[in-house]
This record gives C-alpha cells, structure tokens and sequence, in this order.
C-alpha cells in the first residue's frame, strides 16, 4: 500500500484520482466537528473536490484566475484548494487575521474575483473592501451562522455551491475530467504571499512540478505511508501547512486532522496521536515549559523519579534514537523510565506514536532539542523558506544534532556565495514573484540559483549551518567572518543568560554585553547562600561573573570546533548593569536586539572592553514601568575569556 | 501511568458512547471478569465461596439496586431488606406451587412481584421528599416483616414460621456444589450489573438524576416525577428482589422473616455510602468491604488480643464492628460523600495523567 | 407539596375515632377498655418522650435524628450502670443517692456526647441536604450502639426507682372489679409532664430558649443576629441528650435497660410525623395518639384479624404506628402542629 | 433585526395575580407576547418578574387570571404540561444538574424526546442506542452553537459561572422551545459575558426563530435586544412597548430612580 504514485500523477488533481484508485476507502481527512471525529476516505474526498470544483466552474471560475481561500483547517479548505486546482485556477491562501488593508492589496494584486472564506467574520471582511479591491464577483462561505439576512448577491453558501456543481456535473459529464487533463506540472499549482519585512507582500508562485516533488522527496526520506497521521493545526496560507498537510498527503496518501477548534488543539492532539509532525521551536518551548511547571507541584516521589529518569534518558535516549551503541544495564534503565515516565509523557503531550518529528525556522535551544529526543520522539530541524517549497535540507535519522540543519535533500544544490550567502538550485524553487519580475531577479540569477539571504556553511559532515541573516554578518579585521546573531545565540541558550550583544564587526576581536537571566542566576544564587538586593547587585557578584564566564568559554569551546567561526570566539565580556528594555529601544517591540543602538548607547562600555580596562563606571537612564525616569549607575568589571585554538579538522 | 491514549479517537457516537471508552480499561475489567469465571473456581475454598463471594454478589446486586434509588433517584429508603424478603418469598412460593418453573424464570417473576410492591410503597414518593420518605419506607419494612411473620399462607404454613427451599435446578444443571453456586450467581449479578449500567447512561437514569439533582428543573423541561421517581422504585424493588430471592435460595436455603430485618436494610445503606452513591462500582466495593469487615473482625480481634494479652468477646467484636460503622459513615458523608468509589476514579485520573500530578 | 384541603385529614380522624369507640359497642367490658386506653396513654407518654428530643433537634438544627433512640440507651445504660458502680467507687450509699449522682454524671455525660456530635457531625455537615445528616446521625446510632454497650456492657440492666411494682385498683366503684394501673406508670406520667412544663418554660423565659426559637424559625436570620449558631446546636442536643436521659430512666425502670430499648425507641419517628417535626405539642399529642392506637389495634383488633385470616399472632403493633404515619404523611405531610412550605425556584 | 418578520400573539397573559400567604407577588398583571420576538420583562429586585415566569411555566400557581399558550387558554400551567407544549426555561440562580456532564445536562433536556422503554434501556437495544445517537447529535449541534465544545464532558459543577449560564441556555435550547423564557440570563456576568450572551440571544431568535421573553432587573442590556418591553414594580406593571416607549415613560423613570445600574 505504501508505494509511491506513479510520476504520471504530476497534478493534485491526478494524485487525488490516483488515490481513489489504489485507496478509494482509506481514510483521506478528519475533522473533530460535533464531537466525534467525521471521516472522509478518499473516494468521498474526490466526491467533494468534484463538485465543488464543478460548482466554481458553473460561478465563472476560470483556468489561470487567483481564488482566495480565507479559512482554518478544514476539510473545505482543502477541497475548495484542489477544485480550484481541477480547473486550472490557483489557489492563494490568506490568514484569517489579515487586515482589511493587506485583503485589498492581495485582491488587486491577483485580480481574484473568487473568494471562499470561512464564516461571517471573513465576509464581513471582504464585503468590506469590495469597494476598493474592484472586481470581486463571488464569495463563498462555509459556515452559515448569521449570514441568513445577508442579501449582497455575491454570497452563496459552500453548501449551495456544491449542489450546482452535482447538478452541472450530471449535466456535462466529463468536463472536469477534461479540465483536470489539460493541467500541466509546469503550470502554477499555488500561491503564497510572503509578508516581506519592508513594502507589500510578494506573491511566491509555485508549479505543480515544484511542489510535487519536494513533497516527494521529503516523503521519500522519511519512508512517509499512507499509514501516517497528521494534525492540520497551523494556518493553511503558510506554504509549511501546505506542504507537510497538503502536498504530502496527496503524494503519500495519508490522512489529514482538523482539530475541532482553535482551543482544543492539545485535546485533539492527545487523542489522534500524530505519526508526522511539525512545530516551530517556540511551540516545543512553550510545551517543554508546561511539562517543568506541572511536574513542579508534582509530590516529592514523582519530581525524584521524574529527575532521575530524565537523567538517564539525557545519557541514552539519543543515543538509542540514533542507534548508537547502549550499555545493557542502561537500556534496562531505559526500560523501566519508558514505562513510569516517558511513555506517559509523550502520552501527556500526545506525541506517542510520532515517528518523526520536523522544527524549522529558528534556531533550536540544544537542551530543548535534546529533551524531546531522549524522550525518544524523533525530532530532528530541516530548513527552507516559502521561496523554496520548504524541502531544502532535513536531518536524516541518526544524523541529528542541534546545531545542523542536515545535509541538501536530493537534487538540492548548495553553495555559498563569497559574502557568505547560501546559494540553493532546487527542483522545488519559486517560479516567480507573481507581476513582480523585479524582485524575481533579485533573488533568481539567470543560472537558475536561489539567493536565500542566510548566511551559512556546510561542516566536515557536509551537514549545512545556518548562522544568521546574510546581511547581518560583518567581518573581523582579519577579515574572518563575524556572526553575531549566532554567537548571540549559543549565548542565549544558558539559562542564564537572557540577552546578549556580540560586538566585532570591523574590530580585531569579539566581545560581549550580557544581561543575566535574574529568576534563573537568583534561583542559582539562593542555591549557594548568596544574598542580593536586586538586579545590579546580584550582576555585581563575582560567584555569577565566574558563572556567566563558564558559559562563554563553553560557547568559545565549540565555536572554535567550527574552523570559519573560530576567531569570533568572545575574548572580553562583561554583564551589564540593566535589563535590555524596549521601552528604553533597546530591543525592538518584537525584542530582538538593536545591536547598533545598543552600541553606542554604552559606548562607554564598549570602549572599555576593547580599550582593555578591567573595569568601568557608568550611569545610564532608565524607564520604569509607570514611565518614571530615573538612572542606574553602576562600576562594572571587565573579565576575559579563555579561548581555544581552532581545530582545524580536515572537511 | 498505564494509560496510552494517543489514537484511540473516536469516529462515531456509538463508539463515543460505549462503556469502557478508553482500551486499557476494556483490557483490565475483562481480565477481572474472566479471573472471576476461570481462576477463581479453583483457588477458592468452599469456605470462601458460602461466607464470602457467594454473599458478596449477592448483596452487591441488592446494593446496586438500593444505589439505583437513592444514589442514582435521590429517593432514599431504609426498607430495602423488605423488597428482598418479598423476594424472597414470592420466589419460594412460586418453587412451591409450580415446581416444574425454571430457576431463572422463577427469579424473574420474583423481582416483578417485589417491583410491585416496591412501586407501591415508593407511592409516598410522589407526596413526600427526604426524611419523611425514609419513615414511609420504613412503614414498609415493618408491616411486611409482620406480614410474612404473621401470615400463614406466606410461609406454606410450615409451623416454625421457617422456610426451607429445595436444590436449584435450572435446565437440567442441578446448582449445589458451592462453585456452581459461584458461578451462577457471578453470571446473574455481571448481567445485572451491566443492565443497571445500561439504564443509568440512557434517560431513563438521566432522568433519575435530573430528580436527585434539581427536581424543580427536572420538572420544567418535562421529566414526570411519577414517572421517574417510580420507575426509580420499581427497578430498584426488582433488583432488591432478585437479590433476596437469591440469598433465601443459594446463601441461606432455610430462613425466617428475622433474615431481613431493619439492621440488613442499614447495612445496604451503608454499602453504597461508603462504596459510593450513584456508582455501580461503588455498590460492589461498599457490598465488599460490609461483607469482609466482620469476619476479618473476627479473625484478628483474638490474635490481636493475644498480643495485648487480654481476650475480646465476640460480643466485643460485634459491638467494635457496629462502631466501625459508624464512624466511617460519618467519616465518608464529611470527608468523601461519593465514597470509595470516588477515590477509585480519583486514583484512575491520576493515573491517566502520569507523571503529572493535574 | 403541602396537601391542599383538610377533607382527609378529617376523614382519616373520623376513622380512628370510630376506631377507638368501636369496642365500646362490640361488647367488651367498659372497665377492661379504659384499662387498654389507659395502658395505651401510658406507653403514649414513654413515645412522646422520646419523640419531645427529636422535635427540639430538629426545630434547632433542622436534623432528622435517627439517634435519639440510640441517645435514650447510651442515656439509660450509663445511669443504669454508674448507679451500680458509683458505691464500689466512692462508698455513696447505693439506692437514691447514688441514683441521683449517677443521673447527674450521665446528664454530664450527654452534654459531651452532645458537643462531640455537633463538632464531628453537624459542624462538618452544616448546610448539606437532610438526607445526608439523616444518615449521619445513622452513624451515629450505629456507633453509639456499639460505644455504649462496649463500655457499659450489653446485658439487661435495671433502673431501680423504687416504686413498688404492684399494680393498684382505681375506682372499684364505677367499674366492678376496678381498673388496674401500676404506680410506675403514674409516676412516668408525673416525670413526663414535669419534664414538658420544664421545657416550655425554659423556652419560653429563658434567653437561649428564645434564641433556640429564633434559630429554629430560620438559621441565617439568628446567626446574622449574632446567636452563635454551633453554640445553640450543643444546647440543644444537650437539652435532647437530657429528654433522652429522663426517657432511658423511665423506660429502663419499666422494662429493663437493654439494646431492644433502641429498636423501641423508632417508634418515635411515627410518633414526630404524626405531630409534625416542629411542634412540640405536636410530640406529645402524637406520643398519645399512636400509644393508644396501637394498644387498642392490638388488643381490639388483632383477635378478628387473626381469627379471620388464620395469622400466627397478633403483633400489629409492630406496624401500626408506621403505616399510620404513612398515612398521614399521604393527606398531610406537615403532621398535625407542623407548618406548611413552598420551595421557591 | 428590521427584516425579522413579528407573527400573530402566541403567549397572552390576562389579569394574572399571584400571593404567598398574603404577600402579594403579581396583582392582575395583562401582557402579549407575538411568535419570534424578543419581548423583555424588566423591573427592580422583587418586582416580581421570576413569579412571573413561574406562572407562565406552571411552577406557580396564580390564584387569578388564565393564560393562553398557543391559543390554549388555561387558568394555571403545569410544568410537563409547559414543557410538552413548547415552553423552555432558563433559571435565574443556576438550576443544572450539578451530578452531570455538560453533554448529559443536555441530553437531559432533550428527555421528552426520548421514548425508548425500560427494557430497550436496560438491555441497550438497537432502538434505544439508535435513539441516543440521534439525540446525541441534535445536542452536539446546541454544544457547537454555544461554543462549550471543550467543556462538552466536564461535571457542569467544575464550570466558571458564565459557562454554567450557557450549559443552562443549552438544556432549555435541547426542548426545541417554541417559547424561551430566560431568567436573569446576565445576572452577575462581566460586561464581556453579557456581550455573548446577547449575541446567543439574538441568534437563537435568529436562527431558530424562538420567541424569547427575556428577564432583567439591568435596563441598559436588555434595551438595545427587545423588541417589546414589560416594566413591573412591586408585583405591578408600570410600563409597556417598545424600548424607547419605556425610557421615556415617566413612571418607569421614577420606579428606576435612584436604582443604580
């Protein structure tokens, strides 16, 4: 049953056909609606996209037009997106919380006419910027629920529509197997917009062919079967949700989830237990940070018996994921843990039956990454971007560490450009900005090479490192290159630390500003009988100078495993006086640093640390939370680092 | 701990709504069930089954039953042992005039008859809440202990008042032997158990609830107070009265009015409030640990006043026992009003969300 | 709830009434018959004693106190016994003296058993639905059973007031061969109404009668008042504990203190829905009724049942008491003195 | 709510008077209430609103006046025969059934529903299983309406209070009401919760079309949801039409004086 489908199935529309034929009566998508989880199998499936796909074609739906499709996961979605797909249309993906203000610019920038949207929310939406966006002619809506004194002549229900459509269908026999023929992979299969950091969204077009075989190749590498299970739970106007609940499952042929609502996803997740699953860091994080809190009102037997047992799943259980040699004692070990422990857990989590498991697009904390691998869930970090289809590199099982991305997915070519920027050629990149060609050779050369705006390289294994934003990277005055988000970074992964400022850029050295994490260090103080009075005191202690500097000769230690990175180790550092604040513009609102500002805010500082000084008075306004003013003033030590020679390990 | 919930979702109501939702529980209760009916017969003594399992059963069906009423409709009674003895009775009587009757028939007819008076008496119900209810079924208790005492024809006019039943023969299968004994009663009350079950998760027992928790509301969105406070009697009345034809017939083989009396009505009482009002399972635990307390009572109080080197009586024991009981009642009505039962399903969530502790 | 019309009420008086004048007219001896009502009266008074603790538990704490039988032998024992005892310990001549140190110390030692229950039953309970107290103080029964014959012992124990046992003839003039009650009895009755003009008064004229009252008439309004509502509760099952006590004497006097004194002591619930729960007139009248009536059913009515059915005995006063009250409780819930209420949504 | 189409008198009430003992509740008290509106009975604490409601429903017994439900005139309601003939309830101090889930709590109020016997129960027979799936099903839709999805098997005692509220909306919506009468339906919520409840409100008159007599002793919410409105004081009305007809009458005005909402 798990074979690939047949290249000739090059379109959605041929996969779904193709899975009617091989698994008509396998389960296709779930959806937790009235309490119970609603099935459809395939052939049902095909049912539906039919006549939806018939009923837009009835509504003027034609091939090459843009249908917005504003919703949460549900079936429809993924139906209405393979109707469009039956007849040539594409699908364009909006978020629910879009502004009206970015609705209109997507709606004039495709020209969409068709709009299928979720409830009287979304129409409401739209109706509204009718006027502007021009030319909407039709919105469909899947939840009727107080749209009944509606009268605008646009609307009609999903329902509605799906009637039409049987009707047309019965009436032209045919016609949509003729449509969904003329598709070709080359055509343009979806569309996403990227909300760029500076002016409007750019609409990345991708062809059949791309996604296809991204979708394929992921698949391919993790033995995906139409046995797995996935929980559709992220917005499906991101190219991820496409790719892993979509794409995927059409190729894979396995079956998608809906959870019932936005608040029950954790329940849901419990009960369907996912094989295949995706989670940016922060989720695993947040989830990691529910575990520690339960577990902190646990009595004293279970916090005992869950310390130990994590103690010995930190020593094995990646070793055993990885199948790396165990002792027999410590499998043993192992064991017992998997019963009282870690088989509850991932239970608790609703992870038990995962077998692999992706996070993507930031850096990975290597505690949180290790923790959920002892626990022996699968996880490993893959990277791609919208531009990419995703798929670009992944972690093959037992090539998994938290620092790597993985080596290139197959026909995925790397390389990296002189300024240190990683270069992609990939079967799954964008065919263009739609009606943007500009921006399209900004980031295609004529060679068919992506500009992927990461700065990264590939280590002795070949895995690739992404290190940070290429245009955030500077050099050392020895010219060897400076990362400063990545060096903040490895800092930043102690819980001790909560911000850091690399600085070097243009300089002979590296060195740092760092903000201690004051409910960790104070918990470690107390631990040690060190009395304090506040922030500035306890940052003062020479205990927690010691502390912070075993962190950054840890960082320094594995920075100079990495022969490109090893002269940025941190040679001076000191802890500053304050917390990094936005409200003193610090940190930015969305509290990443403003290294710049923090510059020359404490200029001073800076000019102490590379002018050698072991200490250093400063004073420096502050904003209270009740919007008071005041100052902190403070003479703060200096210290040094060890550093390491690097190792210069033959690639 | 034992728990692994992950995928076992539910496609359809029917699966939703069976009775061992979840996997690990459907493994555990027919492991039990079939310990019960394979093991047991062989590592049992014949001690063990005629003082302990045997009268365990059967008073954990009169318990369901009386749970069913009071744990279940709110209605309390404090009668109940006199719907067993009606049971009883109607059961003998029956065996006597039509002996060619099958065993499993006669038990039924018995129960109808006692859910006939059951309904009957349960009449005050209607008129009359909590305390003043209890007399009423007290009424009941009293005036049919009289009437099987007093009235000659009862009893087939056997001159000690006393009634003794003849060997149990259901199609062929002559039940003696204590095992047999076990296993038939095990069947009938696991088949009870489950129809009492059954009725509590439909609306028929969500309307007995719907009285016991707010019967002004109950009222107002259409539930009948003679219908569900009566159906409430009759079925508890049935059971009563299965379970006391039962305990004549396979527990006593000879008894006299005396067997019923107020002191078993209050002990039934005390079953489901230590065991746990409105909960089946809890009928069992109660009927359990009323059942073993005295006689591990009587094992140990001697061995134990060996050790204190004195001798306790058994009267001593008895009057131990009666305070026992006591207390624990008040102990359960404060600290757990839904008994051990509850602490049971407390145990099974904690379980459940291993290794947390909420 | 409440029944609407008195119709039958009425009827149901008329029943007994006829009832109770029936042998009049059958043909039984005038003398005889006033003897059986007078027996009647007399257990009456012993019914409304025991009856007299429930109403003041229940107009206090609006509890249904199953042990107020178990109360009477816990009562009855401990003065049985110390009576006993107290001249081995303290060299009291036995007789009155030690009898009234004994009745002292067991009055002493309801007032504990009273502050223990309010402290482990009634305080913890407070506000839940009578049904749970109801079989709480089943608990208690229970428990003070076992208690009781536990440190007292469980044989029969005689109470001895030292009046003569034999019976005297009254008005050998009116009817021949006069009519025979013992002084005991008399006597019974004398302490009964003694202890009933006691109660009255205390709740009339004293201060914590009348917060009794208050509490009784509604709990919010007395606490918020400022009657220390778990104070009042030891009061009154104090002042209960004391009925008990009175009842166990006499009655233990009458027939012996033994556990069957318990059992005797259900009859009071009859007795309380008759008269209705709040009233204590209500108690004593009831007491009455159901003495009588069932002394007459047995001894007027059991012969023709019997006779007519072929029964292995009389015995209807096993049940008479109770189906009466169900009876009552049918055409009118509230009793006879008790108050109506509507529950309000 | 222009385009919602107001029908013919469904509920007349006429010269109702109402006393406990003396106490008089409602004194002959006379209104309407038309098929699909939202008809609000407002008064201050003890004005006698809830004993109203009460009459209407059959839980109490008025000693004057008839009612006429449905063109079924009556001199006193009883509860079953209230509920049978369409009249759903919602109670002013939580009346749920503190022993049941969410999901029980409804399926409860669906009882009249429910016809299968005894033994069909006790046995759980095709018919009896058949009927609490598709009983089942009506409920899921209530839970899904109300947005309690994932409280649906919760002991409804474990709810916050805004939630029990809706629980109780949710049982008195299983009956499939023709009539609703809510009872405080925003007694002690946050202004959010009352928001919500408003919106359910007008859904349900939306989309089932059930006419709603709604009480409130707090003008301000019910004013912007009724069609028509009922003032009562001291157990005797005062005031009668619409919103605005109500705000401007002069005795309402003195009766709310000094009321500080």
């Amino acid at each position: 049953m798990n074979g690939m489908p047949p290249t000739t199935a090059d379109t959605f529309p041929r996969l779904l056909a193709h899975h009617v034929l091989v698994r008509a009566e396998r389960p296709a998508i779930r959806e937790k609606d009235l309490g119970i989880w609603q099935t459809w199998n395939w052939r049902q499936v095909a049912g539906e996209v039919r006549a939806l796909a018939c009923g837009l074609a009835t509504q003027g739906l034609k091939r090459g037009d843009h249908v917005a499709i504003i919703g949460a996961n549900r079936p429809w979605v993924t139906w209405a997106t393979a109707a469009a797909q039956s007849l040539g249309a594409i699908p364009v993906g909006l978020y629910q919380d879009a502004t009206a203000a970015e609705l209109v610019y997507v709606f004039q920038n495709a020209e969409i006419r068709h709009a299928i949207v979720e409830d009287q929310e979304q129409v409401d939406k739209v109706l509204e910027i009718k006027e502007q966006a021009g030319q909407i002619a039709h919105i469909f809506y899947g939840d009727p629920r107080g749209l009944r004194h509606y009268i605008q002549p646009e609307l009609m229900a999903l329902t509605r529509l799906k009637e039409l459509g049987r009707d047309f269908d019965a009436a032209n026999a045919g016609f949509i197997d003729a449509e969904v023929a003329k598709g070709k992979p080359g055509d343009a299969a979806a569309m996403f917009y990227t909300s760029g950091t500076t002016g409007n969204p750019k609409g990345v077009v991708h062809t059949y062919a791309a996604l296809i075989d991204r979708a394929r190749a992921g698949c391919e590498l993790e033995r995906l079967t139409d046995a797995e299970e996935v929980l559709a739970y992220l917005p499906p106007a991101w190219i991820g949700q496409n790719i892993f609940s979509y794409a995927q499952a059409l190729v894979a042929g396995f079956c998608v989830n809906c959870p019932e609502a936005a608040g029950t996803v954790t329940v849901d997740m419990r009960e369907i237990g996912p094989t295949y699953y995706f989670a940016p860091p922060r989720v695993y994080e947040n989830l990691l940070t529910s575990v520690t809190i339960r577990m902190e009102d646990a009595g004293q037997v279970k916090r005992g018996m869950f310390k130990y047992f994590m103690g010995v799943a930190g020593r094995v259980g990646g070793r055993l994921l990885d199948g790396a040699p165990v002792s027999l004692t410590d499998r043993m070990l192992y064991a017992i843990g998997d019963l009282c422990t870690y088989g509850p857990l991932r239970n608790a989590l609703g992870m038990s039956r995962v077998r692999v498991a992706y996070t993507a697009g930031e850096a990975i904390g290597p505690d949180l990454f290790r923790f959920y691998r002892s626990l022996g869930i699968n996880l490993k970090q893959l990277y791609g971007s919208t531009e990419t289809a995703v798929f670009v590199c992944v972690q093959p099982d037992g090539q998994v560490s938290a620092d790597t991305v993985g080596p290139p997915l197959v026909g995925v070519e790397l390389k990296i450009a002189e300024n240190g920027e990683l270069m992609i050629k990939s079967p799954g990149l964008l065919k263009e900005y739609y009606k943007n060609p500009g921006a399209t050779a900004e980031v295609l050369t004529n060679d068919g090479w992506y500009h992927s705006g990461d700065a990264g390289f590939l280590d002795a294994q070949g895995h690739l490192r992404i290190i940070d934003r290429a245009k955030d990277v500077g050099q050392l005055a020895n010219g060897a290159m400076f990362a400063p988000k990545y060096i903040e970074n490895k800092l930043k992964f102690f819980p001790f630390i909560k911000e850091a400022v690399a600085l070097g850029d243009r300089r002979e050295m590296v060195c740092a500003l760092i903000n201690i994490e004051m409910e960790a260090v104070g918990n470690w103080a107390e631990k040690r009988g060190l009395s304090y009075s506040g922030y500035v005191d306890l940052a003062g202690q020479a205990a927690v100078f010691e502390l912070i500097r075993d962190c950054v000769e840890k960082v320094n230690a594995d920075l100079a495993q990495e022969e490109k990175l090893a002269d940025s180790q941190i040679r001076r550092f000191l802890i500053l006086h304050k917390e990094l604040d936005a409200d003193d513009g610090e940190l930015t609102r969305t509290s990443k640093v403003r290294r710049g500002f923090v510059g020359e805010k404490f200029s001073t500082l800076v000019d102490a640390l590379y002018g050698g000084k072991s200490e250093q008075y400063v004073k420096t306004q502050v904003k209270f939370e009740d919007g008071r003013t005041g100052e902190v003033s403070a003479t703060l030590k200096i210290m040094d680092a060890k550093t390491f020679p690097a190792s210069r390990k033959a690639a | 701990m034992f728990y692994r919930e992950n995928g076992q979702f539910k496609s359809s109501y029917r699966e939703d709504q069976q009775l061992l939702g979840i996997r690990q529980d459907r493994w555990f209760i027919f492991a039990l069930i079939a310990f019960a009916f394979l093991a047991v017969p062989y590592l049992a003594s014949d001690y063990m089954f005629r003082a302990i399992l045997i009268p365990f059963l059967i008073v954990s069906l009169a318990a369901i039953g009386l749970n069913l009423l009071v744990g279940y409709c709110g209605q309390i009674s404090l009668g109940h042992a006199a719907f067993m003895s009606v049971g009883a009775y109607a059961a003998y009587n029956l065996v006597v005039h039509f002996p060619q009757l099958n065993f499993i028939v006669v038990l039924v007819l018995a129960g109808f008859i006692s859910a006939l008076i059951g309904t009957v008496f349960g009449l005050p119900s209607l008129q009359i809440k909590g305390l003043y209810l209890g007399v009423a079924t007290l009424a009941a208790q009293f005036f049919i202990d009289w009437v099987f005492a007093r009235v000659k024809w009862f009893t087939n006019y056997s001159p000690s008042g006393s009634v003794s039943t003849a060997q149990i023969d259901m199609l062929g299968w002559t039940v003696n032997t204590p095992v047999e004994k076990y296993l038939m009663v095990l069947a009938i009350v696991i088949v009870f158990a489950l129809m009492a079950k059954n009725l509590v998760r439909g609306h028929i027992g969500r309307s007995w609830m719907a009285m016991r928790d707010m019967d002004v509301a109950a009222e107002v969105i259409g539930i009948r107070p003679v219908h569900a406070k009566l159906s409430a009697f009759a079925v508890s009345a049935f059971y009563a009265g299965v379970a006391g034809a039962l305990w004549g017939f396979v527990h006593l083989g000879s008894w006299e009015p005396a067997a019923f009396s107020i002191n078993f009505s209050l002990n039934l009482l005390f079953m489901i409030i230590i065991g746990g009002m409105g909960s089946i399972l809890g009928s069992f635990i109660g009927a359990a640990f009323i059942v073993l307390l005295p006689i591990t009572l009587n094992q140990v109080l001697p061995v134990m006043g060996r050790w204190v080197g004195m001798n306790f009586s058994t009267a001593f024991a008895s009057h131990l026992e009666f305070m026992i009981f006591g207390a624990l009642i008040i102990f359960f009505l404060v600290v757990e009003p839904l008994g051990l039962a509850r602490l049971w399903s407390i145990g099974k969530e904690k379980l459940r969300l291993w290794p947390f502790p909420h | 709830m409440a029944a609407k019309k008195n119709g039958p009420i009425a009827a149901l008086g008329a029943v007994l009434a006829a009832g109770l004048l029936a042998p009049l007219f059958t043909g039984s001896a005038p003398g005889f018959y006033i003897e059986v009502l007078l027996g009647g009266l007399m257990a009456g008074v012993l019914y409304s004693l025991v009856a007299l603790g429930f109403v003041l538990i229940f107009k206090a704490s609006g509890v249904f106190n199953f042990a107020q039988g178990a109360m009477v032998l816990f009562a009855a024992l401990a003065l049985a016994r110390l009576a006993e005892w107290l001249p081995g310990w303290i060299g009291i001549p036995a007789g009155y003296p030690a009898l009234a140190l004994a009745f002292v110390l067991a009055a002493g030692i309801m007032v504990a058993v009273a502050w223990v229950i309010e402290r482990v039953v009634l305080r913890p309970l407070v506000a839940q639905d009578p049904v749970a107290l109801l079989m709480a103080t089943l608990g208690v029964t229970f428990f003070l059973d076992g208690f009781g014959q536990t440190i007292w012992g469980s044989n029969i124990y005689a109470i001895n007031l030292g009046i003569s046992k034999d019976p005297t003839f009254i008005l050998p003039s009116v009817f021949q061969g006069g009519i025979l009650i013992s002084k005991e009895d008399l006597v019974a009755t004398v302490i009964a109404t003694a202890l009933v003009i006691l109660l009255a008064l205390f709740f009339q004229k004293t201060a914590t009668g009348r917060a009794l009252r208050a509490v009784a008439d509604d709990h919010q309004a007395a606490q918020s008042i400022g009657i220390p509502l778990n104070r009042i509760w030891v009061i009154v099952w104090s002042v209960a504990g004391f009925v008990a006590l009175v009842a166990g004497m006499v009655w233990g006097s009458k027939l012996g203190v033994q556990f069957s004194i318990a059992q005797l002591a259900l009859k009071a619930l009859p007795v309380v829905i008759l008269g209705g729960f709040t009233s204590i007139p209500g108690a004593i009248v009831g007491g009455l009724i159901i003495g009588v009536g069932e002394k007459m059913s047995e001894v007027f009515l059991g012969p023709p049942l019997v006779k007519l059915w072929d029964l292995a005995g009389g015995g209807i006063e096993n049940w008479f008491a109770y189906v009466l009250a169900l009876l009552f409780l049918m055409v009118r819930p509230e009793g006879l003195f008790g108050e109506k209420h509507i529950d309000r949504v | 709510m222009s385009e919602r189409d107001i029908g013919e008198v469904i509920l007349d009430v006429r010269n109702i008077s109402l006393s406990f003992g003396g106490v008089k509740a409602l004194q002959n008290i006379s209104f309407d209430v038309r098929e699909h509106e939202v008809r609000a009975i407002i008064g201050p604490n003890g004005a006698g609103k809830s004993s109203m409601l009460n009459c209407i429903n059959g839980v109490y017994h008025p000693q004057g006046g008839e009612i006429a439900f449905l063109g079924e005139v009556r001199s006193d309601m009883n509860t079953h025969h209230a509920a049978e003939s369409g009249i759903g309830r919602t109670f002013q101090n939580l009346a749920l059934f503190k022993g049941m889930s969410v999901i029980d709590n409804l399926m409860t109020g669906r009882n009249l529903k429910m016809k299968t016997g005894l033994l069909a129960q006790a046995f759980h027979l095709g018919p009896a299983r058949a009927e609490e799936v598709r009983e089942r099903k009506f409920v899921e839709h209530i839970i899904d309406f109300l947005e309690i999805q994932a409280y649906r098997k919760t002991p409804v005692g474990r709810l916050p209070y805004g939630l029990q509220k809706r629980v109780d909306l949710g049982r008195a919506l299983a009956g499939e009401p023709r009539l609703l009468l809510l009872d405080e339906p925003m007694a002690g919520m946050n202004m959010e919760e009352k928001q919500d409840m408003c919106r359910f409100v007008l859904d349900i008159n939306d989309e089932f079309g059930t006419t709603i007599v709604l009480i409130e002793h707090d003008m301000s919410v019910v004013m912007d949801i009724s069609d028509r409105v009922v003032v009562l004081d001291y157990g005797s009305k005062i005031g009668d039409g619409t919103p605005d007809e109500v705000r401007s009458n002069p005795e309402v005005i003195k009766a709310y004086l000094g009321e500080s909402h």
